[in-house]
């Protein structure tokens, strides 16, 4: 009797496990197919071929115009300006991490790096505006900071810890051996970290880059407060921008449920979501390139 | 008792103001304010998120359908009013202007400022986002669109922030921001509005023009609120139209006018 | 007999492990050592010693004086890199860069800044016995190259920078035994040109290439002479045993 | 000359490297340095078991605080047990097929989808489609299926490292699967579990753009907890001191002094999944 | 001779591959009987099919007839938890639950739902020689314990369920030449009130302790008998090389 009452809470627990699992996957995949319901409910009231060449975003118009052109560049704008600053930044701290530091030091900057992790977005989105945008202003000699340039240095912050942690794994998990053949040969720690082992860990740098990217992309809060959200093209780093990501923040809660001006915000989110998982799948590809080519 | 009141920048404060004495009586209610636009709190209230819409414009004829359509039956008070002030770094020569560069200065065919004062910089606008009460009335009153190139800035106090270093920037903000604190606000100018080159120019501090509704850009500030609703919020309303209430308007900055 | 390459009480310790005991060791030009001894004794530590390869473990310190031609290897002024430059090494697991075929031998030449052109590269794959295997293929990565091949380009590769010594540290225990055999063959050719030392574990192959041989103990160096005279007269009562292959 | 150099090309080259460490340790000192010395003197019991007063000018965070505990609280229900269950199902009942490994993929993904889209979810699915309106519960829900995927990963990792023999110890003295897992796997997994749960937290805790239309008020009068109530939440209200308040630099020491404390809340927690994660290495050794 | 424990015409699969092949196997009671063979020929498989620790393995097939005292072990109506409860097995690494030294022998007692006290864990342990050098420390983690000592933990474990049979992988395999001293001496005592399998590769081993002992080769059993015969008088070719240490 005993028996069959625990092998009843084995069954039991068996399917509610299952079951759990097969919850949180509807529900994963819910978030996928709300998306694309609501952009399709978009598409049926504007025309894709306009919502990808209109040059204007401004869906308070008279004349609504739904253009993501100016969203998409402005992202991408901002976006390519961190990458600028974080992917020299984060190889050289990770390639110092595991070449250079000693043990003592390395067990000082990986929490560092972790502590820069945990800072949450809209403290930085803070410092944009009291600190980094007036410093900005007053070097460039601008009226004032909010702009993209100041959205990717908060951006490149953001997305560091990323890439100098996964950059990290990649040098350290680069073998000995390629170090010690280049040494073999006469060659400096410099030209062998930049020669060999750089070129060697690429993929894993690829792949750190890649995700560092996914994660700027997406990241609302700190564009939202310091990049100045104007919605015109941008023409350099000096203009203010209006992401993606901003734009949902700025426009979701003012739009009357199910109307086109909703719809066109899942629109322009399933954009933003296609964007980030490009690169996270670009980045998951050479992580596993990576992994795969140095377990042979 | 639980109330969610959403909707106009120009009013939150105002709105924590009034919340934060009434409760000091009041201490079963519960409530909640949000800012965002008015556009935001009228939406809220099609969207049945919010019990009372604040509102710095009136609805548009777009959204009274829709109010009909999902039949909901609104509540309108008028409790405050409040004058549009446009603003510029204190360090500008100009200390008035006219409807007519005001428009031409906002929607964006006049680029540079040495074209109307001795000051030779781009214009920049200071703006706010398109859910904005404020944006859509002086939209209206002027009757222009805003140049593509105007910040859309989230909240009144950020275009004075903008604008107290920005000696190029003109934005416009509710009254209240400016009259509120005064002694906060010293990187700033007001500019008086001239309805035309003849007419006389009015600052929007200027109480009695007010009273006597002779400047340009004031406006009734307004509260939605659908009947349904009516009844938990009753207390409340009456508590800003009571005297308590209208010291506490006018000592934020804005007016009342006597019907 | 001409000494280029010696080492002379030569003390090497790991933290606390002291793991060379005053060693006293010659390489003569142009011949191959064999240096053979029991797992852990020391051997890989003696050959990284002469091209400066413990420089980078911090906890490794070096006593004595090794010298290559009267220039003392560990001297202040002289930079490391030159010192490996002029001592090649080969090492236990063949590891060609993550390059072409061509790169991988022309990778020491650029950055020891010597002039090179495609002649140079194929003459260096064909001192090791490769260029009739990858002349077509010169672009081709290296490491789609069997495991012997992989061996040659590295032999290559250290040849292409004309070094004198070339030190080589079990480069046929991961191998078949037709590589085995190539690299043997070639390891005879090259000590026309260069001063060879290699460690091995296999008592036949010492026989095979080398000239002298060096058996070390526990850090320490029991036996050396002509191979001939320690594989058949072994004086030491541990090499005897060694070499007939009771332990280690 | 040439010599000379050489000698100094190393210290350059060393430099470059230093030098971006170096840049990147600024940053971090100086956003914490700007945060804590002026966030500093405004940190007081006061300051944080006061309600905010006079428009926000005045008083504390208590709200907010409040508001960012429950919220987190909310999250943990939400997402720990579902997180930990799915993990489970993945790791030791699903078969290893084409299925499991696109759900895994999947769910990998899904860690890296932009914040704000899980906010449009919750909007659409918890606000809406569900009715709970914008309140606590709405964005309780919302962060916690962002957190869904970090705690899947996490406890997947932690359950993968448990080795198959310890599993089997347990079947072999006559334990049904279930009593394997829950009295032997799950004990020796727990550590790592809750590192990762604590992370994922103390995320959560400082997300702002999931919750900003599901839920956080500019301002509320009390902190009553209902959980059809909307609330206030560090993270946004510091963003709402930041661009919304009517006397912006008037309250720029509160804005420090919230930005101060969501540091301190976000870093003990860090803190706190460090502390389990040496102790149980130490534990290992 | 009672025949308490046998497998009839077993075959095991893995997916496609066959990995025990016709097995026909008998475990005399209250004897040790030794598996042998070299690695990968099936001895840790054939062993799991008795306490039906494949089960877990979704791609594993079994087909046969393995018996308890005449009562067949895949019958779809015994629960296998009894079956195991029955059948103890001791695995070739240690691994005792991440719990105190107390909980771990308990653990399988509250689970089968057997009331036990202090002197039952006791005994348990003092059946495992494992008491005295416990006995106040019972609250310590037993991982703590040495790899000796938590191997005789995992012994009393499986000796708390009063099982008819002991199944031991290895279980000296990572011990230390003292501890395996004292496994062995336990096996001895353990024999006298259980059947005992044992699986070992040390060809030493399995004449100290075993009384019978079967060679399996690729899946199948190539030779079984008592255990001074095999190892003495080996019929099979194969058998031979293997217990001269010619392979495996
Ligand atoms: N980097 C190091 N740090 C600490 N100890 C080391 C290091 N390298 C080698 N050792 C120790 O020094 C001793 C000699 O090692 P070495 O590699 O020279 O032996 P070997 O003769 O080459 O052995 P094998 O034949 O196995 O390659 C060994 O005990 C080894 O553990
Ligand atoms: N779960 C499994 N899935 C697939 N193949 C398996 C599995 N377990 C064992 N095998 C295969 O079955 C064959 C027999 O394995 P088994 O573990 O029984 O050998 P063994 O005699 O115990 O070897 P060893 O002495 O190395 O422990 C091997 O070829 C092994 O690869
Ligand atoms: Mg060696
Ligand atoms: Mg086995
Ligand atoms: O915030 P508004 O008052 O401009 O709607």
């Amino acid at each position: 009797m005993q028996y069959k009452k625990r092998i009843f809470i084995d069954t039991v627990a068996k399917h509610t496990f299952k079951l759990t699992g097969y919850l949180v996957l509807a529900l994963l995949g819910g978030i996928f197919g709300m998306l694309l319901y609501n952009a399709i409910s978009f598409f049926a009231e504007v025309r894709p071929i306009d919502f990808l060449t209109d040059r204007e975003w401004n869906p308070t118009a008279n004349e609504p115009i739904y253009g993501i052109l100016p969203l998409i560049i402005s992202t991408s704008l901002v976006s390519f300006g961190a990458m600028l600053i974080a992917i020299p930044l984060g190889i050289g701290t990770a390639a110092f991490i595991s070449e250079y530091a000693s043990p003592r030091l390395k067990n000082i900057l990986k929490p560092l790096v972790e502590m820069l992790a945990a800072i949450p977005s809209v403290v930085i989105g803070f410092l944009g505006i009291v600190l980094v945008g007036p410093q900005i202003a007053e070097f460039a000699n601008l009226p004032n900071g909010l702009n993209a340039l100041n959205g990717s240095i908060l951006l490149a912050i953001m997305a560091l810890p990323t890439i100098i942690t996964i950059s990290e794994d990649a040098i350290h998990s680069i073998p000995k051996t390629y170090r010690e053949a280049s040494y073999a040969l006469g060659a400096s720690k410099w030209q062998t970290l930049l020669k060999v082992t750089i070129p060697a860990a690429a993929p894993g740098i690829i792949a750190a880059v890649m995700l560092g990217l996914g994660r700027a992309i997406g990241e609302t809060m700190t564009v939202l407060m310091a990049t100045g959200n104007a919605s015109l093209f941008p023409s350099d780093f000096f203009d203010s921008v209006k992401t993606i990501t901003a734009t949902i923040a700025i426009e979701m809660g003012e739009v009357p449920y199910q109307t086109t001006h909703y719809f066109a915000l899942f629109a322009i989110a399933i954009v933003l979501f296609f964007m980030t998982l490009i690169a996270n799948l670009i980045g998951e590809y050479f992580i596993n390139r990576f992994r795969k080519y140095h377990a042979a | 008792h639980t109330i969610k009141m959403k909707g106009s920048d120009t009013e939150v404060n105002l709105a924590v103001n009034l919340a934060e004495e009434f409760s000091k009586e009041n201490s079963d209610f519960s409530i909640a304010i949000s800012g965002g636009g008015s556009g935001l709190g009228i939406t809220s209230l099609l969207n049945g998120q919010a019990d009372i819409a604040n509102s710095s414009r009136p609805l548009t004829e777009e959204e009274i359908h829709l109010f009909e359509g999902k039949n909901i039956k609104l509540k309108t008070i008028v409790f405050a009013e409040d004058a549009t002030a446009f603003v510029v770094h204190k360090d500008n020569p100009l200390d008035e202007i006219d409807l007519k560069t005001l428009a031409k200065v906002l929607d964006g065919n006049q680029k540079t400022w040495n074209e109307i004062t001795e000051l030779n910089l781009p214009i920049n606008i200071y703006g706010r986002q398109s859910s904005s009460g404020t944006y859509s009335f002086v939209r209206k009153k002027l009757g222009i669109a805003f140049s593509q190139s105007a910040k859309e800035m989230t909240g009144n106090a950020q275009i004075l922030e903008g604008i107290k270093i920005d000696k190029s920037g003109i934005g416009y903000v509710g009254a209240g921001y400016i009259a509120a604190n005064a002694g906060a606000n010293q990187g700033i100018k007001v500019l008086k509005i001239k309805e035309n080159n003849t007419s006389e120019s009015i600052s929007p501090l200027d109480q009695q023009a007010i009273r006597d509704n002779k400047y340009f850009f004031q406006r009734p500030l307004f509260q939605f609120v659908p009947e349904k609703s009516w009844a938990k919020v009753e207390p409340f309303i009456n508590f800003e139209m009571a005297s308590e209430g209208r010291k506490l308007i006018e000592a934020s900055g804005y007016y009342v006018l006597d019907k | 007999m001409i000494n280029n390459l010696s080492a002379k009480n030569l003390n090497v310790w790991f933290g606390e492990k002291h793991v060379l005991k005053n060693v006293d060791v010659e390489f003569p030009k142009n011949q191959v050592t064999a240096l053979i001894g029991p797992s852990g004794c020391g051997k890989s530590t003696l050959l990284r010693s002469f091209n400066r390869m413990h420089d980078l473990s911090p906890d490794a310190k070096i006593e004595g004086t090794l010298t290559i031609d009267d220039l003392n290897l560990y001297q202040k002024d002289i930079p490391v890199t030159d010192i490996r430059k002029r001592i090649g090494m080969v090492f236990q697991k063949a590891n060609p860069f993550p390059k072409s075929i061509q790169e991988n031998i022309a990778y020491g030449l650029r950055i020891n800044n010597l002039s090179y052109n495609q002649s140079y590269i194929q003459k260096a794959l064909e001192e090791a016995f490769l260029w009739d295997e990858v002349k077509n293929d010169l672009k081709m990565p290296a490491t789609r190259l069997s495991g012997g091949q992989q061996q040659r380009l590295c032999i290559a590769r250290a040849v292409a920078l004309r070094p004198e010594v070339i030190l080589m540290d079990e480069p046929c225990s991961a191998l078949d035994p037709v590589s085995t055999l190539k690299i043997e063959e070639l390891i005879h050719k090259l000590k026309e040109k260069y001063t060879i030392v290699i460690v091995t574990h296999n008592m036949q192959q010492a026989q095979r290439v080398a000239d002298k041989t060096i058996f070390m103990y526990l850090g320490e160096v029991k036996e050396e002479g002509k191979t001939y005279d320690i594989f058949n007269n072994p004086v030491n009562e541990i090499t005897k045993n060694y070499i007939s292959g009771h332990f280690g | 000359m040439q010599l000379k150099f050489k000698k100094l090309t190393p210290i350059v080259e060393w430099g470059t490297l230093l030098l971006t460490t170096g840049l990147v340790c600024f940053f971090l000192f100086v956003i914490l340095y700007d945060i804590i010395t002026k966030g500093w003197s405004v940190l007081s019991w006061e300051f944080i078991s006061k309600l905010p007063t006079q428009g926000m000018t005045k008083g504390g965070v208590l709200s907010p605080i409040i508001g960012t505990v429950l919220l987190t609280l909310l999250t943990a229900v939400f997402s720990i047990p579902f997180g930990i269950c799915c993990a489970i199902y993945l790791n030791e009942y699903a078969q290893n097929n084409w299925l499991t490994r696109t759900i895994r993929a999947s769910i990998r993904n899904l860690s890296g989808v932009p914040s704000i889209i899980y906010g449009l979810f919750g909007l659409a699915l918890f606000v809406q489609a569900m009715s709970l309106g914008t309140s606590i519960l709405s964005a309780g829900l919302t962060l916690g299926l962002l957190s869904l995927p970090y705690i899947i990963t996490t406890t997947e990792e932690a359950l993968l490292r448990i080795p198959a023999s310890t599993r089997e110890a347990a079947l072999a003295v006559g334990a049904t699967k279930f009593e394997s897992i829950k009295d032997v796997v799950l004990p020796s997994a727990l550590p790592g579990i809750l590192t990762g749960v604590v992370l994922t937290l103390s995320r959560a805790a400082g997300e702002t753009a999931p919750i900003l239309f599901t839920g956080a008020a500019f301002y509320i009068n009390s902190a009553s907890g209902a959980m059809n109530q909307e609330f206030m939440a560090l993270p946004y209200h510091l963003y709402m001191l930041s661009t919304q308040h009517q006397s912006i630099e008037e309250v720029r020491p509160i804005a420090y002094g919230t930005a101060l404390v969501l540091i301190i809340v976000v870093f003990l927690m860090n803190l706190t999944a460090f502390y389990i994660r040496y102790k149980y290495r130490k534990n290992d050794q």
